[in-house]
């Protein structure tokens, strides 16, 4: 079953939640980020992502083993979607399952902030009066190559 | 020859999203200086990763034949 | 729409989630609890949740106005199965929704411990060789039923 | 006539899920020795929370006619 895909189709938060379901799990943390309306007053009309694909998969697919090396029972899936988002459309879905919360709880929360830092997509916001690329959230001036790198190697 | 891959805020300003550029044995940077100076994208490619062949790469990395450099642009996703 | 509820029939995290999506959220935090079958080595056949209905539906509800009161942007809804749960099956699923993701990690997590502590469902476990109903997961010899009516008022 | 509910381990050692008591105006920890004691079933009973009417209550709440007491032992839901 897959588990990290990038899609134009809507993503489905269940199909996340059954590719990591498992016997052994007695807990599963989801995260969904949806297209919000208003930012700071601000109407957004709708969004649009758009993904260098192949590396994308890759990059949610490491997330994936850097989940399953710092939680050795959590498994996790990722589906991020592409295209045009109307409001409260899903961007993106992740599902962690593992025996118990804790790690569940932990692992989602490191995966949506890994995605913001590593896997190359981009968020297009349309306003009534303008469009905008969205990107350096973190007001880095320039990023740190070297760091994500050194974060491969762990 | 080199593909260059182009996203986002870079795309639209550079005005394309691949350029094949006839070079190897060159590094990014130095490829970043000598055939994409003239499009006036100096700031966003000082923001952005690079990616060869998929995986994040130094940008002294050398270039060889075929290989498919990506310009990342800070990230959005999510 | 019904926010809080305990039901017989099979729980689906996508009600929770359409009882909390709205314009202004962005981020979507989810908890689903499922029946584990193994714990520690031994096999679990299948659970037996019990509740005081109307009491735990009431304690729900009062969990999402403590999540109100914590986290103002978040809202939340929360459903329990109870009866006869077969190995993956849902017994909670919680969804809180909020404008960034930061309190809806917090509130979903809290949502859950919140619900050990104070709604009034039991767990039966059966295993090959017997049953147990399971309680006192915090080794508490007794409870503090002042501790939970202070937080009440608070 | 004050009803009491009983659940889970509770329900089983007592052998009862409700019992009709006729009494009034007199405290939670009072109903429970004068007429929940025959059951054997004190550390059960010790480790309960209860509810008066669907709401936690303190054991010396004094109980009305008509309420409804209900003896909660650890909750395991989740």
């Amino acid at each position: 079953m897959q588990k990290f895909w990038i899609t134009a189709d809507p993503v489905e938060i269940n199909d996340c939640i059954k590719a990591v379901v498992r016997p052994e799990a007695g807990a599963i943390s989801t995260f969904i980020g949806i297209a919000r309306e208003y930012t700071k007053g601000k109407r957004t009309l709708y969004l649009e992502y758009e993904a260098y694909v192949p590396m994308a998969v890759k990059q949610l697919e490491r997330i994936g083993n850097e989940i399953q090396l710092k939680w050795p029972e959590a498994r996790a899936s990722i589906a991020h979607r592409i295209g045009r988002l109307e409001i409260s459309e899903t961007a993106v879905a992740i599902a962690i399952s593992s025996p118990h919360r804790d790690e569940a709880f932990q692992a989602s929360r490191y995966a949506i902030e890994r995605i913001k830092e590593i896997v190359p997509i981009w968020k297009k916001e349309h306003w009534e009066d303008g469009t905008k690329w969205i990107g350096d959230q973190k007001e880095q001036i320039a990023y740190k190559n070297e760091k994500i790198m050194e974060e491969a190697e762990e | 020859m080199i593909q260059v891959l182009l996203f986002a805020g870079l795309k639209d300003k550079v005005g394309a999203s691949t350029l094949d550029i006839q070079e190897e044995n060159i590094t990014i940077d130095d490829l970043r200086h000598k055939h994409l100076a003239a499009y006036g994208a100096d700031n966003l490619l000082d923001q952005a990763m690079v990616a060869v062949n998929e995986e994040y790469a130094e940008k002294n990395t050398i270039l060889k034949k075929g290989d498919v450099v990506a310009f990342v642009p800070p990230v959005s996703g999510g």
